[in-house]
Order: structure tokens, then C-alpha cells, then sequence
């Protein structure tokens, strides 16, 4: 049996679940091969992903039905190019994420529970954006909360803790909302699977109640305005490589879900004010989370609201999709944001990490002139910043060209305002710090060495984000395969 | 309706003021140690009748074993747990109560 | 005849709904903690009772080992944890046990009404009077809404328990619930043994410590208890677990069931080492990962993730079952241990040893 | 087989009488102590519905149910 | 009105006892208590509808979603306890104050 045979195409989707989840059993029953294992994976699991992608690209999305059971019996797993899209972007941060943590925590008590925790959270985000079962994504769900809670409680502090609590609540509530939802529609419709929900037909009565069942849950778990009490403390409090993952992509996957809902299940049967709705709520989101980045004291508070924020950008997806013509324009804006703010926030929250290393706090206002100590992690912090800012080349310039593109076709110009708006309270705050990092210091400010492989993952991501604004005529055509409409 | 079956029947019939007995010693007795008593005795009694009368009208006789141990269990359970809160609440100094 | 049977049938289903409706109401806003999590017990008995009028006894099996046996010690344990800081005073212990109803105030609500007043300073949260009325009507909206659309919900389709029963001569067990459980949806069932295994992770990331200490050697009536009653559980956890292929049962009630045996031990024991045992960190893992290269060996020789040959599937269903039972348990009992384990105050010398029941002897 | 749901029925109102007491306290041990009475009635409830509904397995949960009575008492009494 | 109908109602009225609570008080315990309540009238929800069908037995699959559900339920419980203990021991008062990082 060759290689070629134990990987086949079809194949590709259950290596991918499987791979981070077999190392987290290894790192718990063999506590000290934890790391190696999960840098391991972190390299194979990757390559993975991308044949993956090649193969969608060229022979479109593929569906697996697990155990071999047809639809409404068996799970199917469902691989198109949005899903193979958010796999990549995953792997490319976990990737980065792990040999920055190699270091980071390397000198650490918490170690030994890091490993599984971290590869337990990459298999949950695997799974989700491979599942094509509503029940098998609460599952999913389930898995990204605790894990992600568990690695939030990694710090120990009792802000972290207290962050972690209030975060495993409300995951808790957002998932229970969420089942409720899938509950009522197997009563109504006596299928779990997305692909037959798709084709239910005229609209039940029970419909709606799940939709927003569902909707409220998810909304609560990706953290949209005004459920989003819980982010700031703890992605501020999280160890710096688990900042950088739940903000780049843990609130993403509760996005993802409820738009391949929204797009194969609900869109047809809601009512159009719902998605104008969800974009007020985003643009409240954009205006309060820039705003508290403003008044922000501390680095990782600022990029956790500047979160806040860009999470609000994602749910313009809504609106901006609602006319037939701008509905395209739309749908790879919204997913542009979900790649380029992946990318540039996670570099940032690594970034931030470089400078707590060094300097054992985050303070602002005591960060003057650091750029001379950490002129890579600065240069990362700032091409990051260019892309949250969405100036050209970046893939947030990318994001905001086409949003503003399908607000104006669409005659929904008021969006094109919040966008603009946006875009300057997020100069504004990126400057803020800015300003303190790059002054003029006489002194060299004290601090501990940074490992240099911290720095360059760092690096390596905000140019990861400038480069989706240059190759995006690849990153649509993967997108295209598949689509879900 | 055999006779077996009426017998069952009858049994678990009987066992029903046992229960009752039971839970009215719980709320009516004056403190913990004959609540106690109402509970160990009245209940574990009834459960006894309960469990005769499905052991009559079981068509297996492994189900009558099953039968048999459940209530074994519970009233090795219910005992020594009686006694342990007993013990506790004593340890406790919660005092017996008197008739004033 | 025929109108007699329903009314019993409607006046059991009936009180019982009502009392699980109190119960819960009870329980949710009574002032005492302690009152609260007895109420939840009770709860979760009531409930299975409600899971077997609705046919539902693999369900009921779980509901009465885990929601009321085993979230009950959980709750239990916490709680006294969170209390016993608070009164240092052994005679404030006391009073609290003569006499709960009179002051309930000392221990719990007095951590209420800190919290409150901390919250109160906060002006982004909810407590005050209006919010409280506003989350009141919010919630009874919600309720009523789901309500009617619960009552207008079409009929419920017959579909997939007709391709669940064509599907069973080839499904490798007897017992539906099984056969989806552990072949049909079995690879939920693999994801949500990896949210067990990760919530004890979880929990030893919090709670290191893996040793139980309570305070007293146990009466020798309760170590008859456990001689009794430690063999007979283990014996009908194994039952459980094979009659899961042909009645209710299976690997997530046997594994309960044997958690509820390990929890027996260590809370009378006086000092509960799980740590000293090797081979622990194997037995919580090894369901999961048995599962996993089941999976991917399936995955390779029949080309789809976790399709069994159809003449192997009994047998390797109840391998994976017999391994994640090993493994419920263990995670079972160290997220307990986990729960009641003081992490400040580690004792000097941990020796390896798993169990002791007298208390530590000072001459040596 | 359903007329058995009466016997059951009342056995199982007997047992929430008896869960006032868990309402009245005043102690925690009395608070228990009506939990264990559950344990013991929903025993008894249990094989009558095992009757009633026909369903021998049944018999299992309350196996179970008794068991597992011991292990929240034992909990409760071995608080420090 | 039938049997599984009265129960799916008890369910979603429990659904919303729990969140209301969840919403309301503030300690720790009671809200992870208000999450267990809440979380039990989804599954008897669900439970019920499974035996609305015309046939003697009950859908099989909600059954196992629910099985699925209380195993999730039980670690989820758990992680919340350790940690609401955890941090009584840490700051040595009740959790979920709002200290934001400053």
C-alpha cells in the first residue's frame, strides 16, 4: 500500500481532523513528547491542507460520508473552497503559532497541558470547517470552547481565570442556544444534514425559531456587539500565542457556521431586515471596539478591541449580500476580512507577546522607543497594521475595496461611510502606540532577550497578510470552487 | 390473570402505605434521628413488597436474581448510610430531641 | 378499560412534569447553595424517570449514574471547597449545620452580596431591579414563542428510524442507540470522547494536584460499604457495557457507573493518590486514541473513515466501547478529583502510594 | 399492563411529599436524607413501570439507581 | 394533548427557567446550576419529539444526540467547578468579578 493509496483525495479531510487529535492523545498519555509531537504535526498536518486545496481547486469540493453511511443516517464531511480556504488560513497560523509557543513556553509549569489543549483546538477547528451536519458542528463547538477556555485558564492569573470563566459561560450558553436550534429543525425536517436541509423546501413554521436559536448562539460565541463582554479580558489574558489563535481564528469558526447556515439553510426563508440587522449590530461593533482601542491602557487590550471591531466588519457580510448582483462582491469581501484580519491579528498578538517577554508588562504608555530593542517584532506590528487599516497592497485593503464595492452597488452607500470611519479610528489607534514605540528614546530600555524564532513567526504572518492582497486572484478562484449558492 | 399475577399485584399494592408511612415520618417526626428511622425502616420495607411482587410476575428468573440483588444493595446501602449520617449529625452535636 | 389506562398514563406524566417544573424553580432560586444542589439531584432522578416515559432508557442509564449520581458529587464538592475557605471558624461550621434554615447567610450569600456589591460598582452588568424585570420578560417572550412553535411543529418524521431499522442487520448490535451512537453517527461519538479526555486536561490545568485529602480516617463501616458494594459495581459496570449490544446500555453508562466506584474510593480513603498510579494517563487516553486508529485503519483498508467490515463491526464496537469505558472512568474520576483537590497546600513528601485509609501515623 | 402506572403513581407522589423536607431542611443531613428517599421510592417507581410499560429493562436503571444512591451520601458525609 | 407534547413544552419552559437565571444571579455555582437546568429541558425537548413518531419506537438518533449531549454536559460542568474553585483559591474571593485588565 503506497503512500498515494493511504491519501487518497477522499481521505485528505479525515487526516486532517485526525492528525492534531492523535497528537493531543500522545501528549496526554506521553506528557513529555507533547512538544515534539505537536511541532511534528504542526509541520506534516500543513502539507496536508495544501494537497487538499490543489485537489478542490482542480477537481472541485469533495463530500465524505463518514462510516459510508448515506445522508440523513451518516455524517458527511464536506470539503469545498471555502472550507479548504479557512483550513489553509488555520494551518498557517497554528503553524507560525507553535514554534513561537515552542519558545514561549518553554520555560514554563503550564507546558505539559499546553500541547493537548493546542492540539485539541486545531482538530476542533478542523473538524468544523469540515463538517456538514448541524449536530456534528455542536460537537465541534463544544471542543473550540472548552479547549479554548482551558487555554485561556493557561496563565493562572486571577484576571485570566476570571476571564476564562466568564468566556466558558458564555460558550456554554452560545452552544445550548445553538443545539436548541438544531433540535428544532431534526423535529421539523427529520435530518441533520446541512446538504438536505439545503432542499427542504417551503418554509416550516419553526424556521425562524431555529434560525435565530442558532444565529443568537453563534453570535454570542464570534463575539458580535453587544455579546462581546467577554472577549476583551480574555484574549488580553491568554498566554500570547493563544491570543493570537482565538482572535484570528476561534471567533471566525462561529462566523463561519452561521454564514454557510445563513447561505445554504436560512437565507430564502428570513426576512431581509434580519441581515440589515446583524449589520447594525456590526457597525455598532466597529464604532465601540475602535473606540475602546483608543482608550485603551494596555497593548493586548487594544488589540483585543481592535477585535472587537474588525469582528463587526465580518457581519457587513449580511446586508452587503443581500441583492442578487452584489451578493458575489460580498461574499469574497467578507472572507478576504476573515483572511487578512487572521493573519495581521494573530502577527499582532505575537508581536504583543514579543514585547511582554521582554519586558514582563504591556503597558503603553511605558513603551517608549522599544522599536530599537525589537526592530522585527515592530516591523510585523506594523505591516499588520497597514493591512488593519486596509491601506494598499494588504488583504485588508482588499476586504474593505470590495465591501465598499458591493455597498455601493447595492445603493447601501451608509455602510461605505462606517467602512471609511472605520478605517480611521483604526489608524488612530495603531498610530497611538505607534507613536510611544517608534519615539526617540535616548535610553535603551531593560529588557530580557527575545528568542529570535518569536520575532520572525511574528514576521512571517503580517507578511502573510500583505501578500493575500497580492495573490488574490488565486485566493477568489479557490473560493469559487464549490460555492455554496 | 394468573394467580401468581394477583398475588404480584396485591403485594404491590401492599407495599404502597409503606411509602406513604415513610414520607410522612420524614415531615411529621421532630428531628433527624427519627426521620431516620422513618425512612430506613418504612421505605426499605416497601421496596421489599414492591420487589416480591415483581419477582411473581417476572417471566425470567434472571430478572429475579437482578431483582433480588437491587434490593440487597439498596438495603446495604441505606443502612450503612443511615448510619453515617447518623454518626455525622452526632459528630456534629446536633442534639437528639426531647420532649419538652 | 381502554380510557382507564390513559388516565393513569396522563396522571403520571402529568405530576411528574409538574414536579420536575418545581423542582427546577426550587432549586433555581433557592438562597442556599447547598439546598439548591440537593434539589438538583432530586432533579436529575425525576428527569430519568421522565427519559423512560419516553422510551428513552439508554438516556435514563446515563441520567442516573451521571446527572444524578455523578454531577451531584461534583456539585457537592464544590461547593464545600468554595465554602470551607470562608469559615476557618470550626464553631461557625457548626452553626451552619444545626441550623441552615435560620442562617443561611453566613457562607453563601455572603459571597452573593460581595460579588453583588462588586457588581453594583459596575455598571455594565446586570442586577439592578429593571434589568432583572426586563431579562423576566425577555426570557418569557422567548419562552412563549418557542412554545408555540413547539405546539404548531409538523409531525415528526418517520424517516430516519425506518433507515435506522433497515440498517441494523448490518450495523454489528442489537440495541438502535448503540448502532448510532457507535456506527451510524459513531464519529460524533469520537469527537465528543476527545471533549471528555480535553475537559480533563482542562481541569489538571487548573487543579495539578492528584491527590484527595480529606481530613478523617473513614469508620469502618463505611470501608464495609466499599467491600460490599466496590466489587458489585464494578461487576455491573462490565454488565452494562456488554448489554449495550443488545438492550439499553453501553460504554457511556458502564463508564459512569465505574467512575461512581472510583469516586467511593477515593472520598474514604484519606489521602487519594491518582497520580502514583502509572498507568493513569494511559487509561484516560486510550479510548480515545483506540477509537482514532480504528478510525484511520477502517479509513485505509475500506476506504471511509470509520466504516467497519461489516462481519468485524460487533467485534470492534465492542473494543472500542470495552476501551472508552476504561477511559469515561478515568476522566470521570480525575475530573472529580480534580473538583475536590486542594492545589495550595501540597503535602511534604508525596509518596507514591495510591490509597490510604488510616489516618498518617507521626512516630515512625 | 398500564394499571400499574396507579400503584406507581402513587408511590411517586408519596416520595414528593417526602421532598418537602428537602424545602424545610433545617439541616443538611435532613436535606439528604429526602434525596435518599427518592433513592429508594424511584427504585420502587421504577419496577412497577418496568410492569407497566413492559420494558424489562428498566429493571437495569434502577440497579443502577441504587447503587449509585450510596455514592452522593457517601460524598456528602466524607465533607470536611 | 399527548404525552411527548407536554413534554417538549416542560422542556422549553425549563430552557427558559435556566436562562433566566443564568441571566440574573451571580454566583458561580447557581449559574453553572442554571446551564445544567437549562441544558436538560433542550434534551427533554428533544427526547419528546423523538417519540412523536407514528411508530411503536422512538427515533433512535435524538436519543443518541442527547447521550452525546449529557457527556458534554458533565466535563463541561466539571471544567466550570474547577475553575470557579481555582479561582476562589487564586484571588480569595468569588469569581466572575469584572476586573478588566487595566
Amino acid at each position: 500500500m503506497s503512500l498515494n493509496d493511504i491519501l487518497r483525495p477522499m481521505n485528505l479531510p479525515a487526516w486532517i481532523i485526525s492528525l492534531p487529535l492523535l497528537a493531543a492523545v500522545v501528549a496526554v498519555v506521553l506528557p513529555r513528547t507533547g512538544r515534539w509531537v505537536s511541532i511534528f504535526i504542526a509541520i506534516i498536518t500543513p502539507l496536508v491542507v495544501f494537497k487538499l486545496c490543489i485537489e478542490i481547486l482542480v477537481h472541485g469540493a469533495l463530500q465524505m460520508q463518514v462510516g459510508g453511511w448515506q445522508a440523513p443516517l451518516g455524517i458527511q464531511m464536506y470539503a469545498d473552497g471555502l472550507s479548504a480556504a479557512m483550513l489553509a488560513m488555520t494551518a498557517i497560523v497554528i503553524s507560525c503559532s507553535t514554534f513561537y509557543a515552542r519558545s514561549y513556553f518553554s520555560a514554563k509549569a503550564a507546558s505539559p497541558f499546553f500541547w493537548p489543549l493546542w492540539m485539541f483546538l486545531w482538530a476542533a477547528l478542523n473538524a468544523l470547517f469540515l463538517s456538514g451536519d448541524i449536530f456534528n458542528l455542536y460537537v465541534t463547538l463544544e471542543l473550540l470552547g472548552l479547549s479554548a477556555v482551558a487555554l485561556v485558564a493557561l496563565s493562572q492569573t486571577a484576571d485570566a481565570l476570571s476571564a476564562a470563566m466568564r468566556y466558558l459561560l458564555v460558550s456554554l450558553t452560545g452552544s445550548l442556544s445553538y443545539l436548541m436550534g438544531v433540535a428544532l429543525l431534526y423535529a421539523a425536517n427529520g435530518t441533520l444534514s446541512i446538504k438536505m436541509l439545503a432542499t427542504v423546501g417551503p418554509a416550516s413554521p419553526s424556521l425562524p425559531a431555529a434560525f435565530a436559536l442558532m444565529a443568537a448562539g453563534l453570535i454570542m460565541k464570534s463575539a458580535l456587539f453587544p455579546m462581546h463582554f467577554w472577549l476583551p479580558p480574555a484574549h488580553a489574558n491568554a498566554p500570547a500565542p493563544v491570543s493570537a489563535v482565538l482572535s484570528a481564528l476561534v471567533v471566525k469558526a462561529s462566523f463561519y457556521i452561521l454564514v454557510r447556515l445563513w447561505l445554504m439553510i436560512f437565507e430564502p426563508f428570513i426576512n431581509p431586515s434580519t441581515a440589515q440587522l446583524i449589520g447594525m449590530l456590526g457597525a455598532f461593533a466597529v464604532i465601540w471596539g475602535s473606540v475602546q482601542a483608543l482608550l485603551a491602557k494596555r497593548l493586548k487590550l487594544l488589540v483585543a478591541y481592535s477585535t472587537v471591531a474588525q469582528i463587526g466588519y465580518l457581519f457587513l457580510f449580511f446586508p452587503l449580500s443581500s441583492t442578487p448582483q452584489t451578493a458575489h462582491t460580498a461574499w469574497q469581501g467578507g472572507l478576504y476580512f476573515v483572511f487578512s484580519h487572521a493573519c495581521a491579528k494573530a502577527a499582532i498578538f505575537l508581536a504583543a507577546g514579543t514585547v511582554i517577554y521582554a519586558f514582563g508588562h504591556d503597558r503603553i504608555n511605558k513603551l517608549h522607543g522599544i522599536v530599537r530593542r525589537m526592530p522585527v517584532s515592530m516591523f510585523a506590528f506594523a505591516l499588520a497594521g497597514v493591512s488593519l487599516i486596509g491601506l494598499p497592497p494588504s488583504g485588508g485593503f482588499i476586504a474593505k475595496w470590495l465591501y465598499l464595492n458591493a455597498a455601493l452597488a447595492s445603493g447601501q452607500w451608509w455602510w461605505s461611510g462606517l467602512i471609511i470611519l472605520g478605517g480611521l479610528l483604526a489608524t488612530a489607534y495603531i498610530f497611538r502606540f505607534f507613536s510611544r514605540a517608534f519615539s526617540y528614546f535616548p535610553e535603551v530600555v531593560e529588557g530580557r532577550p527575545v528568542p529570535k524564532i518569536m520575532e520572525w513567526t511574528a514576521l512571517a504572518l503580517a507578511l502573510c497578510a500583505i501578500f493575500l492582497g497580492l495573490t488574490a486572484p488565486a485566493v477568489t478562484e479557490l473560493l469559487n470552487a464549490g460555492k455554496p449558492f | 390473570m394468573s394467580l401468581t399475577d394477583l398475588l404480584g399485584t396485591f403485594l404491590i399494592v401492599l407495599a404502597i402505605p409503606f411509602f406513604w408511612g415513610g414520607s410522612l415520618g420524614l415531615l411529621r417526626f421532630p428531628d433527624i434521628y427519627t426521620r431516620l428511622h422513618a425512612l430506613t425502616k418504612a421505605d426499605n420495607l416497601g421496596l421489599g413488597l414492591v420487589v416480591a411482587g415483581s419477582i411473581l410476575m417476572s417471566k425470567e428468573w434472571t430478572v429475579g436474581v437482578k431483582l433480588l440483588l437491587i434490593w440487597l444493595a439498596v438495603l446495604v446501602a441505606s443502612t450503612i448510610s443511615c448510619y453515617l449520617i447518623a454518626n455525622a449529625a452526632r459528630k456534629r452535636k446536633i442534639n437528639p430531641w426531647k420532649i419538652p | 378499560m381502554e380510557n382507564s389506562l390513559n388516565y393513569a398514563a396522563i396522571a403520571f406524566d402529568g405530576v411528574l412534569a409538574l414536579v420536575l417544573l418545581v423542582l427546577a424553580w426550587q432549586l433555581l432560586r433557592s438562597p442556599n447553595l447547598f439546598k439548591a444542589i440537593v434539589l438538583f439531584i432530586s432533579f436529575g432522578l425525576m428527569l430519568s424517570l421522565a427519559w423512560i416515559r419516553l422510551k428513552a432508557i439508554d438516556i435514563a442509564l446515563a441520567e442516573a449514574a451521571i446527572g444524578a449520581g455523578l454531577t451531584g458529587a461534583l456539585f457537592l464538592t464544590a461547593l464545600d471547597r468554595l465554602q470551607r475557605r470562608e469559615e476557618n471558624d470550626r464553631e461557625e461550621q457548626d452553626a451552619r449545620w444545626k441550623s441552615q434554615e435560620k442562617k443561611p447567610i453566613i457562607t453563601t450569600e455572603a459571597s452573593d452580596q460581595g460579588l453583588a456589591a462588586m457588581i453594583r460598582k459596575n455598571k455594565n452588568h446586570f442586577f439592578s431591579r429593571p434589568l432583572q424585570t426586563i431579562a423576566a420578560i425577555s426570557v418569557l417572550a422567548l419562552t412563549c414563542i418557542l412554545g408555540w412553535t413547539v405546539w404548531t411543529l409538523p409531525p415528526f418524521s418517520d424517516q430516519m428510524s425506518a433507515l435506522v431499522s433497515s440498517n441494523m442487520p448490518i450495523s454489528g448490535v442489537e440495541n438502535p442507540v448503540t448502532a448510532v451512537l457507535l456506527n451510524f453517527r459513531g464519529y460524533d461519538t469520537l469527537l465528543e470522547i476527545g471533549v471528555l479526555l480535553l475537559a480533563a486536561v482542562g481541569v489538571i490545568s487548573v487543579a495539578p494536584s492528584a491527590v484527595m485529602r480529606t481530613g478523617s480516617s473513614p469508620s469502618p463501616i463505611l470501608l464495609l460499604l466499599i467491600r460490599l458494594l466496590l466489587p458489585f459495581i464494578i461487576l455491573v459496570s462490565g454488565y452494562i457495557l456488554w448489554i449495550g449490544k443488545y438492550a439499553p446500555g453501553g460504554a457511556f453508562q458502564a463508564g459512569a457507573v465505574l467512575a461512581a466506584g472510583g469516586i467511593l474510593l477515593a472520598t474514604a480513603a484519606v489521602r487519594f493518590n491518582l497520580s502514583a498510579s502509572k498507568a493513569m494517563p494511559l487509561a484516560t487516553g486510550i479510548g480515545l486514541l483506540i477509537f482514532l486508529l480504528v478510525a484511520l485503519a477502517t479509513m485505509i483498508i475500506c476506504g471511509n473513515y470509520l466504516q467497519y467490515p461489516v462481519a468485524l463491526a460487533g467485534t470492534l464496537i465492542l473494543v472500542i466501547e470495552a476501551a472508552a469505558t476504561l477511559s469515561i472512568a478515568a476522566v470521570l474520576v480525575r475530573l472529580f478529583v480534580g473538583v475536590k483537590s486542594d492545589t495550595d497546600n501540597p503535602a511534604p513528601g508525596e509518596d507514591s502510594q495510591t490509597l490510604i485509609f488510616e489516618e498518617e501515623n507521626t512516630i515512625k | 399492563m398500564n394499571h400499574y402506572l396507579w400503584p406507581a403513581l402513587l408511590i411517586l407522589i408519596s416520595v414528593v411529599v417526602g421532598l418537602v423536607r428537602i424545602l424545610w431542611g433545617p439541616t443538611a443531613a435532613d436535606r439528604m436524607l429526602a434525596a435518599q428517599l427518592l433513592g429508594t421510592g424511584g427504585v420502587a417507581v421504577l419496577l412497577i413501570l418496568a410492569q407497566a410499560m413492559q420494558m424489562p429493562s428498566l429493571v437495569d436503571v434502577a440497579l443502577i439507581y441504587a447503587l449509585l444512591a450510596a455514592v452522593t451520601m457517601v460524598v456528602f458525609v466524607r465533607r470536611q | 394533548m399527548n404525552i411527548p407534547l407536554l413534554y417538549e413544552l416542560v422542556g422549553v419552559i425549563l430552557l427558559g427557567m435556566g436562562l433566566y437565571s443564568l441571566v440574573v444571579y451571580s454566583h458561580p455555582v447557581r449559574k453553572i446550576l442554571a446551564l445544567n437546568v437549562s441544558g436538560a429541558g433542550v434534551f427533554l425537548f428533544l427526547v419528546a419529539a423523538a417519540d412523536r413518531t407514528s411508530g411503536p419506537l422512538p427515533d433512535p438518533v435524538p436519543h443518541a444526540m442527547v447521550l452525546t449531549g449529557i457527556v458534554v454536559a458533565v466535563s463541561a460542568t466539571a471544567l466550570a467547578l474547577a475553575l470557579a474553585c481555582r479561582i476562589h483559591q487564586v484571588s480569595g474571593t468569588a469569581p466572575l468579578t469584572d476586573n478588566e485588565p487595566e
